[in-house]
């Protein structure tokens, strides 16, 4: 069965191998995907957004409907882990497994962590505001101000977490950055554009429309930071525990 | 505003989603509510969406972010999306109004976050089809299948192998969906569906390997996604342990939206004339969609299950949307369109059927149909309409998908598809014979040995009506006459609705 | 050889990413672990969204933030740039990927505490019985 | 047809073998710590790939995501099932 597996997979990968000879050669500037849709971003975005980070302006103005679903996606991803590993107190093992304890053996990963951490959230979020003008953006610096937490855990240990992170509170900034997405966009809608037309915060914030459309796609990376950071952090929570809340790595 | 109902169909069952995440402690009758408030002011607006399209008899066009498209994405809605919209959103609203009871059944505990998933899984849904953009078409394709493999891994039993056999077949379809995505991309240079098909249209790009590979990676995808024959054996054992409402939503929607995205890819993105003359698949694609009629019919005849059963009923009814869509004749898809609409109805017809079943007696075998008539009549009432309508007999919208796909395939000369339809109408006329045997005399080999159900009836003596409450009782009678009314307007439904949606190219 | 080295090195990036991607299927079908499964899932998706990265390379091009020329002006030329749609693409791409990861493997736990194992032979084995 | 010595094609093969074997090692290695582990430096790998390839953003959130968050749930799901696998 392997080996037939193998076989044909092997006879697929050929047939595609040798048919990527017809493919536009790699790096070419003439071919379609370069010279179709991508220039006019390229030349426009800048203007229309004052926003020199084209990724960015595609990521959260012109493709911004994808990306909201993109923040969806994580919310639901987070969601289903939840629903589908964590205990409540009916379905809860009833002896907890003894798990070795960490305490006073890794003085030098703790306080390495308590210099990282810091900087860590705070790098975070200057990524999350710095979008428009460097790489980044709400999807990278919500995973590194999560990540932040999660090295928290590592070193230390799941209850430090979550005595400051409770995990109500995750959920509730898991729904709360996409909510304020599509609250962004149906404000916008509520003005009286189409949904997620930036140009609609120009009135309501007394400024001119391509200033409104970048400060909208702060706004909505903002959002989705919120999003990623909690989900990252309760993806954490649940898989580490295996649902327990109880003592992860 | 109603201008803009097309985004509002999809926005409405996504914020209800994250509200109903936000609010777990409002208590489970406020999310009912809630969803069902959401679910009836996204099918108000699909409605209003739909009677737009009708006024002007042209597509809806809605810009997102204000950008014009290719540069930004697009929703259209046309005659064809717009009454998948409907029957998404009706279907979702009447699974809601019905998961009263058994949802709560199923999920003692934190039915906010499962009537979140559902919210989810129907915006999922909403969005791919009102979509007018091949990537963000691949998003929420993604979310749906995402919300399902949570909802479904919340059944009862080891569901929790089958969901993970899923979620493996999902995702290779997905990404096989999107590396054609990827392939069309490089030779066109764009995403929008409308814009794809004019440079597709191009006569180099007729003649290209590469778009070959790609139309045929999308296809693939999207068979395994709706499971035609060789690759459908993910389906029965995903759906059969799931929870009753899971299975009532899941069941009749997530493959014929992925029948729809055939439709869409096939005749919107390419066009009949490339599928038809270019690719000339339509023999091979015939052959697989009799064998899946007949196969899949035999496979349910053979199960004691009622929702396997109905699973493999599913595998079978996939083989004539896929055989009618391939026919390449006008009757025949009119027929693939039409029967899409009748199937999902009737499919949630029969599921519901089964979940109340499922609820009133705690059996999952032919045995629970014992005494049905005397206990759940109303139920049973619902349940032979349902039969009915997939056996195909005249006053159901069953009868009439199956006489254009017929007309079709006889127009096309393919009497491999005639024949597998009549065969496997036959075998279901078999199968649901066999059940009404069962609830009357309570044979079916050794069923009725088991049959003694729960409330105490024995297989002797008078029979207690133990109808299921009416928070299930409605939406199965509404469904019912659903099926019904779609047969009896058939002639209105195909030519106001599906006679404009008709390629050109037939 | 002039000819061949040149077809090579247009086209290279596709078959490394048309590799990987039969690596991972391969790893998807074949593995009999669940978590391999799933590692090969992971490959799988990464050679699509290497694919589609590959889409967006321009010879002589930079990262597509627009630049500032001497006298402050922005620099607006097309040609300048990578093409940033398939970036936007695949960071949505990534974003999907690791959401079904986190699924994955929280289903793989549960399969873990119901059948005790996470080798799908054993796993069939044991419901069969 | 001329090729741009910017695109330092020779360090992209090397980059793209050792994916290959990578993603190879990460799939036949029996021991299913070690297999998450190598699936993150394959995916650090595709990251040095993305930077060369200009796609700065891709590549911070696959070093993000991919080398970090997927490595670190892998692990923890490890940590509750048979380490040793079959194949």
């Amino acid at each position: 069965m392997k080996q037939l597996t193998l076989i044909i997979l092997a006879a697929c990968a050929l047939l595609m191998l040798v048919a990527a000879l017809d493919l536009p050669d790699w790096g070419d500037p003439a071919s379609p995907a370069s010279s179709h849709l991508s220039p006019a971003f390229l030349e426009q975005g800048y203007g229309e957004t004052a926003t020199p980070n084209i990724v960015t302006v595609v990521l959260a103005d012109y493709r911004s409907y994808d990306t909201m679903f993109e923040a969806v996606v994580v919310f639901a991803a987070a969601l289903i882990v939840m629903v589908l590993l964590r205990r409540t107190p009916r379905t809860r093992r009833k002896v907890l497994p003894q798990r070795p304890q960490r305490e006073g053996r890794d003085v030098v990963l703790r306080g390495a962590a308590q210099l990282i951490i810091p900087v860590m959230q705070l790098f975070g979020l200057y990524v999350v505001a710095h979008g428009h003008y460097s790489p980044g953006g709400g999807f990278q610096g919500g995973v590194i101000f999560g990540a932040s937490f999660i090295l928290l855990a590592l070193c230390y240990n799941l209850q430090t977490v979550l005595e400051r992170l409770r995990e109500h509170v995750v959920l509730f900034c898991c729904a709360g950055g996409a909510l304020l997405y599509a609250g962004v966009g149906a404000l916008c809608l509520a003005l009286g554009w189409n949904f997620l037309g930036y140009a609609a915060l120009a009135g309501l914030l007394g400024i001119t429309e391509v200033t409104a459309h970048s400060h909208g796609i702060l706004a909505v990376e903002v959002g989705v930071g919120i999003t990623v950071f909690a989900v990252m952090v309760s993806l954490y929570y649940d898989l580490a525990s295996s649902g327990d809340l109880d003592e992860g790595l | 505003m109603i201008d803009q109902a097309p985004i509002l169909i999809i926005i409405i069952p996504l914020v209800a989603a994250l509200l109903l995440t936000l609010t777990g402690s409002l208590g489970d009758r406020w999310a009912y509510g809630l969803l069902i408030a959401a679910l009836a002011a996204s099918l108000g607006c699909a409605l209003a969406a739909l009677a737009a399209v009708l006024d002007g008899n042209q597509a809806v066009h809605y810009r997102l972010a204000d950008w014009p498209p290719p540069l930004g994405i697009e929703l259209v809605i046309d005659h064809l999306s717009g009454v998948v919209l409907v029957l998404i959103a009706g279907c979702a609203l009447l699974t809601a109004i019905y998961s009263r009871h058994p949802a709560s059944q199923d999920n003692p505990d934190r039915l906010n976050l499962y009537y979140a998933l559902f919210a989810l899984l129907v915006t999922g849904l909403l969005g791919m089809t009102a979509t007018g953009d091949v990537f963000n078409l691949y998003v929420l394709l993604e979310i749906s299948a995402l919300s399902s493999y949570g909802l479904l891994a919340r059944g009862r039993g080891p569901a929790y192998y089958a969901t993970f056999k899923y979620l493996i077949v999902g995702t290779i379809g997905a990404c096989f969906y999107l590396l054609g995505v990827g392939y069309l991309y490089i030779m066109t240079g764009t995403l929008n569906m409308a814009e794809l098909a004019e440079i597709l249209s191009r006569p180099e790009l007729q003649e290209s390997v590469s778009v070959r590979i790609g139309f045929t990676l999308i296809i693939l995808g999207v068979w395994i996604k709706m499971a035609l024959f060789p690759l459908h054996a993910w389906l029965p054992n995903a759906y059969s342990k799931a929870g009753t409402t899971t299975a009532c939503l899941i069941a009749p929607l997530m493959t014929k939206v992925s029948v729809y995205i055939m439709l869409r890819m096939m005749f919107t993105v390419f066009s009949a004339d490339y599928i038809f003359n270019r690719i000339a698949w339509s023999e091979l694609v015939i052959y697989l969609a009799s064998t899946a009629a007949v196969v899949g019919m035999l496979t349910a005849f053979a199960q004691r299950d009622l929702r396997k059963m109905l699973g493999y009923i599913i595998v079978a009814e996939i083989g004539y949307l896929a055989g009618g869509a391939w026919l390449a004749t006008e009757a025949g898809f009119t027929g693939a369109v039409y029967h899409l609409l009748a199937d999902g109805l009737m499919t949630l017809c029969l599921f519901m059927v089964v979940g109340a079943i499922i609820y009133r007696t705690g059996l999952t075998t032919a045995a629970a149909m014992r005494h049905i008539f005397q206990r759940m009549p109303v139920t049973a009432v619902v349940f032979l309409v349902g039969a009915a309508s997939i056996i195909g007999l005249p006053p159901t919208c069953g009868f009439f998908s199956k006489f254009y796909l017929i007309q079709g395939a006889v127009q096309a000369g393919a009497w491999v598809f005639v024949a597998a339809l009549l065969i496997s109408s036959l075998l279901a006329a078999l199968i649901f014979f066999r059940l009404l045997e069962v609830a009357f005399f309570g044979r079916f080999d050794e069923a009725a040995g088991a049959a003694p159900g729960a409330g105490g009836h024995g297989a002797a003596g008078p029979v207690a009506v133990a109808e299921a409450p009416w928070s299930m009782l409605l939406p199965m009678v509404l469904t019912a006459i659903a099926v019904l009314g779609l047969g009896l307007y058939t002639n209105e439904v195909v030519t106001y609705f599906i006679r404009w949606s008709v390629p050109a190219g037939f | 050889m002039d000819e061949i080295f040149h077809i090579v090195i247009a086209k290279y990036n596709y078959w490394a990413a048309l590799v990987l991607l039969f690596i991972g299927l391969y790893g998807m079908i074949a593995k009999n672990n669940l978590m391999k499964k799933i590692i090969g899932m992971v490959i799988f998706q990464t050679a699509i969204l290497l694919f589609f990265v590959s889409i967006g390379v321009k010879r002589g091009a930079t990262v597509p933030i627009i630049e500032y020329t001497a006298d402050h002006q922005p620099l607006l030329e097309a040609a300048a740039y990578a093409n940033p749609l398939p970036h936007v693409l695949i960071l949505t791409a990534i974003v999907v990927g690791v959401a079904t990861l986190g699924v994955a493997l929280a289903i793989i736990q549960k399969i873990q505490r119901v059948h005790g194992t996470i080798e799908e032979d054993e796993i069939l084995a044991e419901m069969r019985q | 047809m001329t090729w741009d010595a910017s695109l330092l094609w020779q360090f992209d093969i090397l980059i793209l073998l050792m994916m290959v074997i990578c993603a190879i090692a990460a799939l036949s290695l029996k021991d299913l710590v070690s297999c998450a582990v190598v699936t993150g430096a394959y995916s650090f790998l595709i990251c040095l790939m993305w930077t060369e390839m200009k796609a700065v953003d891709v590549a911070f959130t696959e070093a993000a995501v991919g080398a970090g968050i997927s490595t670190v749930v892998m692990l923890a799901t490890v940590q509750y099932v048979k380490r040793r696998s079959k194949d």
